[in-house]
């Protein structure tokens, strides 16, 4: 690297750092009036450049919208996968950021929440249908919405320990592919069996309002602004909740068990425990996410749950900056939004995706919007690193 | 004049280790290195060695300038280093380790018959030539450290702590068999907290105190030197 | 095809249809025809009626449900849609069906064969194809009485297309069929079918699924030494399976529920010629019928999407590829689908023969 | 050499009972008696590959002993997992320095202190499980601002009415174990310093304090001077002191002969694996075997 | 569960395994070197595979072969085939680590960054061969739009010997021998040569192997190339066995190769021979049993149980083992 472009990194580096830490500098309320106005602006973000009620709009602002372009797609609908996305992220970011586990079938707990509404929740499920014929029900009948919601959890978080109970002895790599096939077997058990509704998948998904259907006048079809807010509200609450794991004793074991884990067991730390803690609770906040979408989608199929999505996930968490929630919202909101915006360049989509993950990881290592320790961490590792240079 | 360092200056990102120091070793000699903890000597030993690149000055080996070289190349000028920390191999046996050592060498004959010296003053490292290195106790593990850079016949031996670790009775050998290979004309720079031992054995001395080089002397002046007496050899 | 002119002068006339389906990827030989025959239907619309414009927009889903509901959700946000052509695949159909439904927007798919699409009470689904049933049927007559095989090993791609027509077609062979074996999409390497297909050693394989599967398949099939007769459905009615399978292919069967090009009706076969440069493939004429059965609605006024699948439920006209009118499912009368046999002949997908079930 | 137990009836606090550990071929631990007595400092000494570091291993449940038995207070150690050994009252340092780098050193020994809190994954996440709080851990009340101090004053008697959640009162708690600790053991001017930035000399009594977070009954340091100076070898032999006064045991591995005679009151010797001696430093060092083994001539092998 | 279809032709179907399997252990051998040496899964080692494929491709038909020519030219173009697979893997191999690699291994970085870059490196690879291969081979009568390419074959495969009831083809023995072969090769080379022992030294102490003399870049470069010879002499087999490749096929072999790897465990090279050999068995035995889409399933689960009893896989780590 030539001195100017370290002095251009160092200057830049400084100007982030500044931006945080005159953040963390200012009095208590009015962070917390930023906040509270950065979530009004969330809840406004399906009207972005107009003005509800209003036929006004604000100019510049609807560039960003991705119905602004021709073919694009719907602008709630878009944000809509956002915020699954960041639900989706937040739990892996437990899993990898904090735990510092490397999943790569995270994808099979977003797959076992959705197919959990899916085959409770639809009439046109192979479980809802035999249950009907055993217990001699009416062919409406199907699992209540409400009550998919606590089975989808209970899933997942059993998925979860019944993944990592085997699994969490092994060193990182290891884990890696195992993980993997996990995610795999789940959707290749979906793919082909008759209670799971083979490749063709579950249609009829209900949502909050029960069934698809025309009726449905909040939750519907057609409208999806009310979903985006329910998955908003879903997202800022597990927000809440693991920042509070993460800075308790629990965040704290985690970060232990990522720096050394021996040490941390001889020091009281039951290294399994936590780690299977993790992944549990990464699982149950992926399986919410795969709910809120197959309620949505009213239709599921297991191509879906594929190994790329997987891999999105974990390029959405470091991307954005593994650790640190913002960063891996922001990473999961880029990663689907980008693409959707540009639509136009269709065909080159994918090759600018990957030429931007080579691009931002070789620039910045650390992700966009890092945490202080893992920046810092970094650093420290490369001035380890000296061997062969020149 | 075998090494010579030129106002050496070493950072690891922004905390300067070393702030310019200057010292030179001469052929034949053996120099000792000594500080307090986080003086700066592993510093100086990596600096040499090429593990860390140089801010500021330069060093020179056998009249060639080395600051730029890479650390493989060092050694086949003939510097060998026997890290802090020891850096075994944890996964090669105590034999691949020792053939590590003299990984640039080429003459089998001499190589066969280094490899006997070190297992004759190691019998230790004999018995487990076949047990991986990530295995041995600390103790065996410095001593592998110690013979396999004995195998790289260096022209200078850079030694970082090399009693650290081990048990009173091997410590005194180490300082033997320091003593000897330098009779046997190999130069050798040694960083030690022994400094009582170090000394005594070194033709010259250093005296480091935070990145700064504060003293030096012949091993005999040093040893006699009271504010080095009270710093670094403890009140006896 | 996007933005254009107003809908109609009077806004009594006219409108904006949209279709999707695999206009690129791997699979998209066999939907390109029909874009292009609705494509070609608009055109030869809107030249004519100047004051009444019809505008057609494409959203290519590659043939993936996961990509086809985001569609679905972008065409019924927008309220100037009036009309669906498509799905072209049974699978994104499905997924998005719910969608249109509820959004009260006819849908009418040129290709969209599974028979469970008109099984259900959906009322905006119609297709101008006949269904699986009958395609599934008509090969096992084609096994029994031309091919005269005596063991058929069943193969299938797990979509609900492929799952759907092999389930058919076992039905039908009743103790015919011998051996089966499901692949997965995107799949490349297929030794572990071929390895069961040697050692069940039928005289006859079928295949139930894409393009994308059966080509490889097929070549390696023949490869490894199996020379038992190949037949597939309308999923392999793509120039790119005989190119994808290379020499192997020759002498392998494609069914169809549709007329090989030059026995489709009027002077749509000539028009296509002129306008693209090669005779219509799978589907082109169905893509300009279902096309069609829209644009005359909305010539006719019906304006909302209400009038529109009004309309089309009361539909009731020669088609170019067949007699046209919806039973109250959204299939066309049975009577109407005439099943063909097409051959790989040097690389070319030939007509071969009719397939007349009883 | 034999028996110190001539003197008062001592409590057994561990007990190693004829332990023999291979590995593969090699012998590390042969047939290993001894025991370790409340209040005392023991040193375990040896030549290198004696098998200490292994003895330790064996303690702290990394490794399981191939026959024999570990008993502490009378409860067997082999066989349990590190965390629980932790728990039952044994703690130790690492021969090769083994921190947490990246987290602060107060961070490093909060690890240690978490090791005695309750708070599970629910607690911390939904804070259910009150405590009646004692009057010094109620929120203070010192805001002159009036708005401010009307929240402080909401707090405290929300406080006194609900409780506070058992997690938050463990945090506080744990902070201030953590700070008391590293006054203790004489670093805490750089509490808020990554435990990788701290001097060598630091970062070992970091390891001592982080250890004894966890309370334990049982110090075990491994080569703790190793690279120390003889100046700071000094000050650490004060420290070792002051952590047996404070009433832990503590078991110290250790080359430095000066360190080993100054402060140890019984030391056991090894070597192949096998107890060749043990007796008052005095006795050991004038032990003609233990001599020929490992001191080398005797005397001043400092 | 058909166990008649199974145990009626096992030796067939073992046959037939191991001769899939083949081409999984020597793509696993390219994921194992760098995983030795550098602890990092190379994701985009499938691409490697896949660009060998295109290469081998393309220089035929430039060469305007056509199917099953005369064996002595078949061997003639095989030899050609394996030179340019070769080269082009071995390129792509020494690219991926010069651009994706190196500026992160100079930081080092952690694991998890250089998986994303690899992940975006596969994805401008295969790209790049979806978007502009294909037209360059449908110009050439292949076929187009993101599709299977056919390849030509150049042996007629036809069955040599029957053993047991099992017919073994000629391609089927050329696959397994040289499989053994380029194994013997590569184990023979890190195991006896002191080119080996500074690769391993630099697996397992980086720093230290710096300063006994071993220059780490070129050891690395060295290790990617040798993978991705590896990969291109796969890809030849690939080429003659299943005649047909595609922008994406690196994707699935990839996985499976990978899978092996760690299967016999990853960083050994007989445990990727061993695990991909048995890979491909286990997947034909699991197609026969119900049907092939349950095989990958057969395979991770068969990953899943032994990994759980043995945590580094069949044989263990080696190249690089872990601190004890
Ligand atoms: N990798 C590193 N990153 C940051 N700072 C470092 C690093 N290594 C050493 N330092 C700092 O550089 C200074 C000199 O360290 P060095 O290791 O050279 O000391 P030393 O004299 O060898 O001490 P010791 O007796 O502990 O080995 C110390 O302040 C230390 O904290
Ligand atoms: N995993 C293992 N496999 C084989 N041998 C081992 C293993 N671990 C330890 N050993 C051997 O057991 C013996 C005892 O080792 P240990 O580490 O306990 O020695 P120590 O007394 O601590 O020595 P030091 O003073 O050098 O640290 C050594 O000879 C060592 O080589
Ligand atoms: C275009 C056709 C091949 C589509 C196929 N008939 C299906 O139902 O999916
Ligand atoms: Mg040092
Ligand atoms: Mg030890």
């Amino acid at each position: 690297m030539t001195e100017a472009l370290r002095q251009f990194n160092e200057r830049r580096r400084h100007a982030f750092g500044g931006m945080a830490d005159r953040w963390r500098a200012l009095p208590r309320w009015q962070r917390w009036l930023g906040v509270l106005a950065g979530i009004a602006f969330l809840y406004y973000l399906p009207f972005l450049g107009d003005i509800p009620g209003t036929n006004l709009i604000i100019p510049g602002l609807d560039w960003f919208r991705t119905d602004s372009i021709a073919g694009g797609s719907n602008w709630a609908g878009v944000l809509f996968v956002c915020a699954l996305y960041v639900l989706v992220a937040i739990g892996l970011n437990v899993v990898i950021g904090l735990a510092g586990l490397l999943d790569l079938g995270y994808v099979g707990f977003y797959a076992v929440g959705a197919y959990s509404v899916a085959l409770f929740g639809s009439t046109q499920s192979p479980v809802v249908q035999s249950m009907q014929r055993q217990f001699g029900l009416s062919e409406e009948w199907a699992v209540a919405w409400a009550v998919c919601i606590p089975i989808a959890l209970a899933f997942s978080l059993v998925a979860g320990v019944l993944l990592g109970w085997p699994t969490l002895r092994l060193r990182g790599d290891y884990l890696a592919i195992v993980t993997l096939g996990f995610g795999e077997i789940i959707r290749i058990v979906a793919k082909n069996s008759g209670w799971a509704g083979q490749a063709q998948g579950v249609a009829g998904i209900p949502g909050p309002e029960g069934p698809p259907s025309a009726d449905n006048t909040v939750f519907g079809l057609l409208k999806i602004e009310p979903w985006y807010w329910l998955a908003l509200t879903v997202v800022l609450l597990m927000v809440l909740l693991v920042r509070r794991l993460e800075h308790s004793r629990v965040g704290r074991s985690w970060l232990a068990i990522r720096e050394d884990e021996d040490a941390a067991a001889v020091m009281g730390v039951y290294p399994f425990k936590f780690k299977l803690w993790a992944f549990a609770i990464g699982a149950a906040l992926g399986g919410l996410s795969g709910l809120l979408f197959a309620s949505r989608s009213t239709f599921i199929q297991p191509e879906t749950f594929n190994v790329q999505l997987s891999i999105l996930f974990v390029a959405m968490v470091v991307v954005g900056g593994s650790g640190n929630m913002a960063g891996v919202a922001l990473g999961a909101f880029l990663l689907a939004y980008l693409p959707e915006r540009f639509r136009d360049f269709s065909e080159y989509r994918v090759l600018a995706f990957g030429l931007a993950l080579v691009l931002i990881m070789l620039l910045r290592p650390q992700g966009l919007l890092p945490s202080r320790r893992r920046t810092r961490e970094l650093q420290d590792r490369a001035k380890e690193a000296a061997v062969n240079v020149a | 004049m075998l090494l010579e360092i030129d106002d050496l200056t070493l950072r690891y990102g922004r905390i300067e280790a070393l702030h310019g120091i200057s010292l030179h070793v001469e052929e034949g000699e053996v120099v000792a290195l000594i500080g307090a903890n986080g003086a700066g000597k592993s510093s100086t030993m990596r600096a040499i060695s090429g593990l860390r690149p140089v801010a500021l000055g330069s060093i020179r080996f056998n009249g060639e300038d080395i600051t730029n070289l890479r650390a493989d190349l060092r050694v086949r000028r003939g510097i060998c280093q026997a890290p802090e920390g020891r850096g075994i191999f944890p996964g090669m046996t105590v034999l691949d380790n020792l053939d590590m050592g003299a990984y640039t060498r080429r003459d089998h004959a001499g190589i066969a018959a280094d490899l006997d010296r070190v297992f004759t003053l190691f019998p230790r490292l004999a018995e487990r030539r076949r047990q991986h290195g990530g295995t041995l106790s600390g103790g065996e593990q410095q001593m592998l450290a110690v013979g396999r850079a004995l195998m790289s016949r260096p022209k200078l031996l850079l030694l970082d702590e090399p009693s650290m670790g081990l048990a009173p009775m091997i410590i005194q050998q180490i300082f033997d068999i320091i003593t000897e290979i330098n009779q046997q004309g190999t130069t050798i720079l040694l960083v030690e907290q022994n400094a009582q031992q170090a000394l005594s054995r070194a033709h010259r001395g250093y005296v480091l105190e935070t990145g700064r080089i504060v003293k030096e002397g012949t091993g005999q002046d040093l040893l006699h030197d009271p504010s080095v007496k009270e710093a670094y050899l403890g009140v006896a | 095809s996007d933005e254009g002119n107003d809908a109609g002068g009077d806004g009594n006339c006219g409108g904006k249809l949209a279709i999707f389906g695999a206009f690129s990827g791997p699979n998209s030989g066999l939907v390109i025809p029909s874009l292009n025959g609705a494509k070609l239907a608009v055109r030869q619309h809107n030249e004519a009626n100047a004051d009444c414009q019809v505008t057609l927009q494409e959203f290519d889903t590659q043939g993936d449900p996961t990509q086809a509901t985001p569609v679905a959700n972008q065409v019924v946000g927008d309220e100037s849609f009036l009309g669906v052509i498509g799905g072209a695949f049974s699978g994104e159909t499905k997924a998005t069906m719910d969608v249109y439904e509820a959004a009260g927007m006819v849908m009418v798919s040129p290709s969209a064969t599974a028979i469970e699409l008109t099984a259900g009470d959906n009322k905006a689904f119609h297709r101008v194809v006949g269904n699986d049933a009958t395609q599934g049927a008509a090969a096992a007559v084609y096994f029994r009485d031309v091919a005269k095989a005596k063991k058929v090993f069943v193969i299938n791609d797990g979509t609900t297309y492929g799952a759907g027509i092999a389930g058919e077609l076992t039905k039908a062979l009743g103790d015919l069929a011998g051996g089966t074996d499901q692949v997965q999409e995107k799949q490349v390497n297929f030794a572990a079918t071929i390895s069961k297909i040697k050692a069940a050693a039928p005289d006859a394989v079928a295949y139930g699924g894409y393009t994308n599967e059966a080509a490889p398949l097929l070549k390696q099939m023949r490869e490894a030494g199996i020379t038992a007769t190949f037949l597939g459905f309308d999923g392999l009615y793509d120039p790119a399976f005989p190119s994808g399978a290379g020499a192997g292919a020759n002498g392998a069967i494609v069914t169809c529920p549709c007329l090989p090009p030059d026995k489709a009706g009027g002077t749509f076969s000539a028009d296509y010629e002129k306008e693209y440069g090669s005779p219509p493939g799978s589907y082109g004429a169905e893509g300009f019928d279902a096309a069609k059965v829209l644009i005359e609605g909305l010539a006719e006024g019906k304006t909302t999407r209400k009038d529109l699948l009004e309309w089309v439920d009361a539909y009731d006209k020669e088609g170019v590829s067949k007699y046209l009118k919806f039973d109250p499912t959204g299939d066309v009368d049975k009577s109407r689908v005439v099943i063909w046999a097409y051959e790989i002949k040097d690389g070319a997908i030939t007509a071969q023969q009719e397939i007349k079930l009883s | 050499m034999t028996s110190p137990e001539d003197a008062a009836p001592r409590e057994v606090l561990l007990e190693v009972d004829q332990v023999t550990l291979r590995f593969g071929g090699v012998v590390a631990l042969d047939n290993l008696s001894f025991q370790i007595y409340k209040g005392e400092i023991i040193g375990l000494i040896g030549p290198n590959g004696a098998g200490k570091t292994t003895c330790f291993n064996a303690m702290t449940g990394v490794y399981r002993p191939t026959s024999g038995e570990v008993r502490f207070d009378g409860e067997q150690v082999s066989g349990r997992k590190p965390h629980r050994i932790n728990r039952m009252g044994i703690a130790r340092t690492f021969q090769n320095i083994r921190l947490f780098p990246e987290m602060t050193a107060l961070e490093n020994v909060l690890v240690g202190a978490d090791s005695r809190h309750h708070t599970s994954v629910i607690g911390a996440l939904f804070r259910l499980y009150r405590v009646k709080p004692k009057p010094e851990e109620l929120p203070v009340v010192d805001s002159t601002n009036g708005l401010l101090r009307f929240w402080q004053q909401v707090r405290r008697s929300s406080a006194q009415v609900f409780g506070i959640s058992r997690h938050t009162l463990e945090e506080r708690a744990g902070e201030r174990k953590a700070l008391e600790l590293l006054r203790f053991v004489g670093i805490a001017d750089r509490a808020n310093d990554l435990a990788r930035n701290l001097p060598y000399g630091y970062q070992r009594r970091l390891e001592i304090a982080r250890a004894l977070a966890t309370e334990p009954k049982l110090l075990c340091l491994d080569e703790p001077a190793a690279g120390f100076n003889p100046a700071e070898k000094e000050e650490l032999l004060d420290l070792i002191r002051k952590i047996r006064d404070r009433g832990f045991t503590v078991l110290l591995i250790e080359h430095d002969m000066r360190l080993v005679m100054g402060v140890t009151d019984r030391i056991v010797v090894l070597e192949f694996g096998k107890k060749i001696a043990e007796g008052s430093p005095a006795e050991v060092r004038d032990n003609p075997k233990v001599i020929a083994a490992y001191l080398g001539e005797p005397a001043d092998a400092a | 569960m058909n166990f008649d279809a199974l145990f009626g032709n096992l030796a067939q179907h073992t046959v037939d395994g191991l001769s899939k399997g083949a081409i999984y252990a020597l793509v696993a051998l390219g994921y194992t070197l760098v995983y030795g040496v550098l602890r990092l899964i190379n994701f985009a080692h499938s691409e490697i595979f896949m660009v060998g494929t295109f290469a081998i491709l393309g220089t035929w038909s430039l060469l305007g072969i056509t199917d099953t020519p005369s064996i002595g030219m078949a061997i003639v173009y095989l030899l050609i085939g394996l030179l340019v697979g070769a080269a082009a893997s071995g390129a792509t191999a020494l690219t991926v680590e010069r651009v994706a690699y190196r500026r992160l291994r100079r930081m080092n970085a952690p694991p998890l960054i250089f998986l994303i870059t690899a992940i975006g490196v596969s994805l401008v690879l295969v790209e790049i061969y979806a978007l502009w291969m294909a037209g360059f081979f449908s110009g050439r009568g292949f076929s187009e739009n993101r599709l299977v390419i056919g390849i030509p074959a150049m042996l007629k495969q036809e069955t040599v010997i029957s053993v047991a009831g099992a017919n073994i083809t000629n391609v089927q023995i050329i696959m397994v021998v040289s499989a053994l072969v380029m194994l013997y090769g590569l184990d023979q080379f890190i195991n006896r040569t002191r080119y080996g022992r500074g690769v391993r030294a630099v697996a397992q102490n980086p720093d230290t192997a710096a300063l006994m003399g071993v220059h780490q870049d070129r050891v690395i470069m060295l290790v990617f190339v040798l993978g991705g010879l590896m990969a291109g002499a796969a890809a030849l087999l690939w080429n003659m066995r299943y005649g047909i490749t595609k922008f994406d096929i690196g994707f699935v072999i990839g996985l499976k190769a990978f899978t092996a790897a760690v299967l016999g465990g990853i960083g050994n090279l007989r445990g990727a021979l061993l695990g991909g050999l048995l890979l491909g068995v286990i997947e034909v035995y699991a197609a026969t049993l119900t049907r092939s889409t349950w095989e990958d399933v057969a395979a991770f689960v068969v990953l899943v149980v032994v990994l759980i009893f043995r945590p580094t896989g069949l044989l263990g780590e080696s190249l690089g083992k872990a601190r004890a």
